[in-house]
């Protein structure tokens, strides 16, 4: 048999890498005749423009990892992927999944680990302490502050040197957002609705606003970092940190004396009863058309898509969240954040985030956010100021209608 | 063969005139020597034979070709710059050497030729400084062992000696003048020491104000100046000049006579002058000899005692500073009264133009 | 009294520079030797336990060695680039300041554009494709150096100007062509532009990290300024690493600096004029 | 230009002027960088020029005139990036163009351990944006930062440099210097060396003393550096963004942003189009600053 | 009060010993004269004194002060450089002008002493030029200018008059005679013009290898030279020079005689002479006249008609080269055979060590 080749664009986050790793080398072991070299490339909007021009270039790799949702659209799957839709290994894939990698009836990529959530990593040691209860509403989450703030300890933990963590309270709202306002996404999509005539939308920015009005973050909000966040919170400085678990494995690696005390719970709405959760799907793999050896490279995205491939992923990382993949459930010993997550999976109390639902999402969100969140900016100027920040993007997206 | 001729050429710096209409042949072999006051565009004009400085106007040819924009390199020339313009990268020997290297000349050659320029040059001991490591004079040596090094057509010297002791300046002047005669090479030469150009030239050119003022052999000009400005600059000390008036003047003599002088009669043909003319007269300090009866009587007021030769300033009864240079040396004290004497032959007239009487047409 | 006049000024000058230079440094080489832990913190402490080693093994056993291959990568680009540059943005330098004409301020300006104006990599990429050098090492080295052109060319276009005119007349008088003038008399006059050019170069294109990743790419093409990703991500960083690596690769361009700085000598042109 | 009225003067001469010179600095000297130059770099840029007129996502591009133009214009904080733009050159340029100097002249004098200072201050130029950017962020940070402690030591309450709002700006302007005078120094520093002793030794007779050596030779004899460090260091604070990419984003809110940061959010967001647009309205205010300057300084050069 | 003291000085640069122990006392307003041959260490000498190059040993007093270490700003000089070292970045006008903008001098100061300077040196035209735009000989006046502008207590020449015209030269000359005698300042001056050291002079100083030769008034040198390397270097033609053996001696003259020369008697106590012992004969080329029963028997080689004077090279019987200096304008044509003769009082003897006879002790 033939010796193949192929390479595998990654981005260089510790834990897609640690996946990637650990994949090929449980691909390679079935596949003595397969070696697949891995590339790095940095993340965020850079790690997006190279994406973005190998494809455009047609430099690209055989197999690459990617965006899934609205990001997805902007590298033209229809013209640059290959699509997997009559793949059988598609129906391992769970249809959540599917949907947020699929344009015009084809499906094109399988999922790179596990969803995420967003809402707040709490220390349940001083949940303990302090005799509290994790809150179901936004009001119960106020008076749980409250009660910490007099403790001694600081409430919420904000990190804006960081400015994407002041984010959280936006994008995560978007569970209540849609229990108010169930067609947002599409209404927001078509230049209907809008985060400044919308109330419930509007309510992340307050929220966050709240927040820093009642004085309920560290003093040096703005100058801690993600990290830094972390460690406040494992060290039992800080109760809340509004984050997206993909924080989990860091904590795991820093902390794994405290990570027993480290919880999480869905960002609290007004209503206890639609209390739920905004999920983030994982990446997804793709293939290029330009891909080198497309049989092969299917055969990988099936492995990843399998059972086994799941599990490698789990052992190479921990299991962080559900992974998609009908039949790869979690094992027992799941870190108690992840346990305080998986309910709201099983529950099916998860709605995807805006993101994923619309191609739209304005780029100046964080700095928006910052400056709400530092008292500089009303919630109602900051929801204007992010309409016109969208209304910059769906025309640069050329959407109908704006 | 490569004479050299100029035709008209001028060159203005902006609006400044430098070289103002030249005109001049000079012979393949021949020994030029510019001289003229500091600042009348004799480096000028070597540039502008070099190719270094764009003409203006005129023609410039060399041997048979027009050569305005001939390329530097291809005229076959060598220059020793006023300001040296030496490599300070480079040794000495690599200064020397440097136009060999160029046209990849084999190295045994360069090396054999650079040791001759070296031992012509007193420099041998020098051979592997930087220009930096050298006395004014040895970088002055360095700049004319590049040119003689390249053994051209044409030779460009810019005062290749002003820096140099006088034993070794004779040298030096001695050396040129066999180079002179082994290569037949055309040597242009500015010099400001007129013993060189009177030594070493075949012709004097001399400029003034970016003009030709004239050439010819040197003791022709020593003996026959054209003009006031020629009779003052050839000869050092300076000519003594006064302001004369004819007193009476036919076909083979003039009388001229001030209140500074007694009269004296200069055999020459005065037949364009009247009576009451002014003139001017020249006499040069050499050919003033201390004479109890001579008509010039002055009071000493400096004596320069060089020791071959005595340089007396002394003052006429009207005021007139006048020189004279004695054989040998002469004690004479300030404020001693001496009369000089010169024969009529030695004494020049120069008409209210500046022109010579004598050679004047 | 005096001498506090004499040396109390470039004492204290000195001594600000240390602070203000050194400081910085320390805290690198701090957060270079802790461990993950502590690096986390991020603050300005001395390391309570020193991992020297290990973290330098880490990061060079990374990602297969990565450090390495991209060590060779990066210098045999820097090497070339630099080479090239220098010769020829040198002679632009001074045909530029040498010869005056009604095209020069042209040039200027599309000189001047190299540094006002960001380079545009897809049309770049397609056209380097069309020729047949994407990807490849030489291609990179030309990208290298047409975009690090423009600041050296101003470099060496103002230094020229204090290059007397005289030694390039005496050098064609004794026959150069413009080639030797250049090579041979003008060139090692610039030297100290030259070392200057060099050193800043060399850790301009050494530390490109932009241009190799898209004109590039693949893994056995990495360069050292994409090892940093192996530590460094959008969300989480292990810092220790990080700045070991970091001190990694700073290493060879100091070393250049080291040598070349050596090379700036003063009186170049000492004893080539007179007046 | 000072040689076009010349030769208007004078017909004939221009012509010569421009044969003398030919023959000795050819223009074909020209032609390799030329062609690496024109077709690596201002090829390809120019064509993109194109792409500023167009709705452009790498893989479509749809001509919609001068739209990214009108948008670019609208983004929300574009008058306070282009006045922090020009804030941020005009401290970063002139600050490297004074400490440089002081620098160069003090490291090019006798002193021990020279050859180790000049290293000390040509260190973080090498040091890659994301260590700088960190190393700072961390010593600047408001209460543990070390430079807060130390003036808390000397009894100053340090300000939040990063974090507040009217001073993150000059926060990374000092870091910029920080990491960029030591370029600037190592140009002065071969400027310094280039100027002939044969100036200073006359100087020294004339009775000057340092300060006045310094005034009236070094001053006037160094600009041929002067004027690199002024263009190269001006232009580059012009378009700096990477350290305020890495440091501030920009923040806090949008209070560092300049215009190069702007464009550069506009690529990372995929806009190409208009940050193609944005790039040739930068380019445009570059232009209109530095063109004129490098005019000014390059008639202003000494030659010897 | 600013005399001068050099005790023992001594430079060396690197290896090369440049200034070998020079002990030297010049008084206040003194004019010394430095002469030697090119890269004997009068520049480096120079710049010793004026504190821009370090003294290797030795003491260099300035007034009552030891100014070893004194900066060359606060001793009190000024000085012509060989190399000019005009600042390129400053007009002539603010070349001339520097000292006093350094010295914070009032405006209307400056400019009338700028003024005064620039008619001196006949520069009044060129005030608002660049060096660059200036012919040598011009940059060399505005070295001067500069330096006389200063008006200090020392003067340091290095050279300055190398590159102009014989007139200006002589008119510069006299600038600095007036100059030094206004001042009063004490003057010295490095020159390789034979006519300037002799004229300007107080006292020369023969330099010769960093060592003083011999020093005093000029024409004690030019008559009574220390020895072989004085006589041969003052004076222009040098000195010819024949070995001889002493014939017979006594205590009030020698005969000495060779194959050349017919024996002569020289009146020169020979008390320390045996008969046979080897000596150097010398006699200036000016003592020598045409004379037919003369016992010098020559042919003549080559004629320089320099106008006042001629100068004969001619051959005599052994080959040996030899050279006279005849007033006025003599034809002598190449070939003919001329005797010459000397005055005894004009003969120099020298000893085995180089020792002029007359003056050893
Ligand atoms: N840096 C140096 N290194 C070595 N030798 C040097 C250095 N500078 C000068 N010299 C030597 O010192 C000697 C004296 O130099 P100096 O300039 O004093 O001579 P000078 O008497 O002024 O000669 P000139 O009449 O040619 O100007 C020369 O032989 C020169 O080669
Ligand atoms: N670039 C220039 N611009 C204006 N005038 C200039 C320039 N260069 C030279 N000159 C003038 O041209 C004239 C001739 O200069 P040149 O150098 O030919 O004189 P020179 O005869 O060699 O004098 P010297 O004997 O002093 O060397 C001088 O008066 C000088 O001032
Ligand atoms: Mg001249
Ligand atoms: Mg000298």
């Amino acid at each position: 048999q033939d010796q193949v080749e192929l390479t595998w664009l990654v981005d260089n986050g510790p834990s897609t890498v640690d996946i990637a790793e650990a994949l090929v080398a449980a691909y390679e072991e079935k596949n003595p005749n397969v070696s697949i070299e891995l590339e790095i490339r940095p993340g965020g909007g850079e790690g997006d423009n190279i994406v973005k021009t190998r494809l455009a270039t047609g430099e690209m790799t055989d197999i690459f990892v990617y965006n899934s949702g609205s990001l997805l659209q902007a590298i033209a799957p229809q013209q640059t992927l290959m699509p997997l839709t009559d793949q059988p290994f598609m129906d391992n894939v769970q249809e959540a999944f599917q949907s947020v990698v699929s344009t015009d009836g084809e499906v094109f990529g399988v999922p790179y680990g596990a969803a995420q959530g967003g809402g707040i990593l709490y220390n349940s040691a001083i949940y303990e302490e302090l005799g509290l209860e994790v809150p179901q509403t936004w009001d119960a989450f106020m008076e749980n502050n409250s009660a910490i703030d007099e403790a001694g300890y600081i409430p919420v933990i904000q990190t804006f040197r960081e400015s994407w963590t002041s984010q959280i309270f936006v994008l995560a709202d978007f569970y209540n957002v849609l229990q108010a306002e169930p067609d947002f996404a599409e209404r927001y999509t078509n230049n209907e609705a809008k985060y400044a005539t919308s109330e419930a939308a509007q309510k992340g920015f307050e929220r966050l606003a709240a927040i820093h009005e009642a004085g309920y973050t560290n003093e040096d909000f703005n100058a801690l970092g993600y990290q830094e966040g972390l460690e406040m919170l494992a060290n039992k400085e800080g109760a809340h940190y509004p984050m997206i678990t993909f924080a989990i494995p860091s904590l795991e690696t820093n902390y794994p004396d405290q990570v027993d005390d480290i919880g999480f719970f869905a960002l609290p709405g007004d209503d206890a009863d639609s209390n739920g959760l905004t999920t983030w799907m994982p990446a997804g793999v793709y293939v290029p058309q330009t891909t080198s050896n497309p049989e092969v490279a299917m055969d990988f995205l099936g492995f990843i898509a399998s059972v086994e491939g799941c599990e490698a992923m789990i052992d190479a990382v921990g299991a962080n969240g559900p992974y998609l993949i009908e039949g790869c459930g979690l094992p027992d010993d799941v870190v108690p954040a992840v346990r305080d997550m998986l309910p709201y999976f099983e529950e099916g109390r998860v709605e995807p985030a805006l993101e994923f639902l619309s191609p739209i999402k304005g780029p100046a969100l964080e700095q928006i956010t910052v400056e709400v969140g530092s008292g500089f900016r009303d919630p109602a100027s900051a929801a204007e100021l992010y309409d016109q920040d969208v209304r910059k993007q769906a025309q640069q997206l050329g959407l109908e209608g704006w | 063969m490569s004479g050299l001729k100029m035709k008209d050429l001028r060159k203005s710096f902006g609006a400044v005139d430098v070289i103002k209409g030249v005109d001049l042949e000079i012979e393949h072999g021949e020994f030029v020597v510019f001289v003229g006051p500091s600042g009348c565009g004799k480096s000028t004009l070597l540039r502008m034979t070099a190719g270094l400085e764009d003409i203006t106007s005129g023609e410039l040819w060399i041997g048979d070709q027009l050569c305005n924009d001939v390329e530097p390199r291809d005229r076959g020339i060598a220059m020793v710059f006023q300001s040296y313009a030496l490599y300070p990268h480079m040794t000495v020997a690599e200064n020397f050497g440097f136009s060999l290297t160029l046209a990849r000349a084999p190295k045994e050659e360069r090396e054999r030729k650079v040791m001759d320029a070296a031992k012509i040059l007193q420099m041998e001991h020098l051979l592997d400084r930087k220009p930096s490591q050298l006395s004014g004079g040895q970088r002055q040596r360095v700049a004319i062992g590049r040119a003689i090094v390249r053994q051209p057509e044409v030779f460009l010297f810019d005062e290749p000696l002003s820096n140099l002791d006088a034993a070794l300046r004779v040298d030096m002047r001695m050396e040129l003048s066999k180079l002179h005669q082994q290569l037949g090479a055309t040597m242009i030469y500015v010099t400001h020491d007129q013993i060189e150009a009177m030594t070493l030239a075949d012709r004097i050119v001399v400029l003034n104000g970016g003009e030709v003022q004239q050439q010819g052999a040197p003791i022709d000009l020593y003996n026959s100046p054209a003009n006031l400005f020629v009779a003052g600059f050839i000869g050092s000390p300076k000519m003594n000049f006064t302001k004369v008036k004819v007193r009476s003047a036919d076909a083979t003599s003039v009388v001229v006579g001030s209140d500074e002088l007694v009269d004296v009669m200069v055999p020459l043909s005065g037949r364009k002058l009247n009576v009451g003319d002014e003139l001017t007269l020249g006499i040069r300090p050499h050919v003033l000899t201390t004479d109890s009866i001579g008509a010039l009587k002055g009071t000493v007021d400096l004596v320069e005692r060089l020791g071959n030769e005595t340089i007396v300033n002394f003052r006429l009864a009207t005021g007139a500073q006048w020189l004279a240079v004695l054989s040998g040396d002469i004690v004479l004290k300030q404020g001693e009264a001496v009369n000089f004497a010169a024969e009529s032959k030695d004494i020049l007239l120069f008409g209210a133009d500046g022109r010579n009487l004598a050679t004047a047409s | 009294m005096s001498w506090v006049k004499k040396y109390g000024l470039s004492a204290a000058a000195i001594a600000i520079s240390l602070v203000v230079f050194v400081v910085p440094f320390i805290f690198i080489i701090f957060m270079a030797v802790k461990d993950q832990q502590q690096s986390a913190q991020m603050d300005f402490s001395w390391p309570t336990s020193f991992h020297v080693v290990e973290n330098f093994v880490q990061v060079i056993q990374a990602r297969d060695f990565m450090l390495i291959t991209a060590y060779i990568n990066s210098t045999v680009i820097t090497v070339t680039s630099v080479a090239l540059l220098v010769v020829l943005s040198a002679l632009v330098g001074f045909v530029l300041q040498r010869r005056v004409t009604w095209w020069t301020p042209w040039v200027d300006f599309f000189i001047l554009a190299g540094l006002m104006m960001p380079p545009a990599v897809v049309p770049t990429i397609t056209l380097m494709q069309q020729l047949g050098i994407f990807k490849t090492i030489h291609g990179l080295v030309l990208i290298e150096v047409a975009y690090n052109m423009s600041f050296s060319v101003i470099l060496f276009r103002n230094f020229i100007a204090t290059i007397p005119r005289e030694l390039d007349e005496a050098a064609i008088i004794d026959g150069a062509r413009p080639l030797s003038l250049f090579f041979r008399v003008i060139l090692p006059m610039l030297k100290p532009v030259t070392v200057t050019v060099i050193v800043v170069q060399t850790v301009a294109i050494f530390n490109d990290f932009v241009n190799p990743l898209y004109y590039l790419p693949g893994r056995e093409n990495a360069t050292v300024q994409l090892t940093l990703y192996n530590f460094q991500s959008q969300f989480v960083t292990e810092y220790n690493l990080l700045f070991m690596n970091i001190l990694l690769i700073t290493i060879p361009p100091l070393v250049v600096f080291l040598f070349f700085n050596r090379q700036i000598v003063a009186g170049m042109s000492a004893g080539a004029i007179k007046g | 230009m000072a040689v076009a009225t010349a030769g208007a003067v004078n017909a004939p001469k221009k012509s010569r002027v421009k044969d003398r010179q030919a023959s000795m600095y050819p223009i074909w000297l020209l032609y390799p960088a030329a062609a690496i130059y024109g077709i690596l770099f201002l090829l390809p840029t120019i064509t993109s020029l194109y792409y500023s007129l167009t709705r452009w996502t790498l893989f479509n591009s749809e001509f919609i005139g001068f739209d990214n133009f009108i948008q670019f214009f609208q983004e929300p904080f574009l008058y306070q990036a282009l006045i922090n733009t020009v804030i941020f050159a005009f401290v970063t340029s002139g600050l490297k163009v004074v400490l440089g100097l002081a620098l160069a002249v003090l490291l090019t004098s006798p002193l021990i351990a020279r050859d180790f200072l000049r290293s000390v201050v040509f260190f973080p130029v090498l040091v890659s944006t994301v260590g700088v950017g960190i190393t700072f962020t961390i010593l600047m940070h408001p209460t543990e930062g070390v430079i807060n402690e130390t003036l808390a030591m000397i009894g100053i309450d340090g300000p939040g440099w990063l974090v507040d709002r009217n001073l993150a700006l000059y926060s990374v302007a000092l870091v910029d210097v920080w990491r960029g005078v030591g370029l600037a120094t190592v140009i002065y520093i071969a400027g310094i060396v280039s100027i002939p002793a044969d100036y200073y030794e006359a100087s020294r007779i004339d009775g000057a003393t340092r300060w006045q050596q310094f005034r009236h030779i070094t001053l006037p004899l160094v600009r041929p550096a002067m004027f690199t460090v002024i263009i190269l260091s001006f232009i580059g604070g012009l378009r700096l963004f990477d350290l305020i990419w890495t440091m501030t984003k920009g923040g806090p809110g949008f209070s560092s942003d300049v215009m190069a940061s702007v464009v550069y959010k506009q690529y990372q967001s995929g806009f190409y189009g208009l940050s193609t647009a944005g790039n040739v309205v930068l380019f445009v205010l570059i232009a209109v600053l530095a063109v004129p300057l490098n005019m000014f300084l390059n008639r202003k050069v000494v030659t010897r």
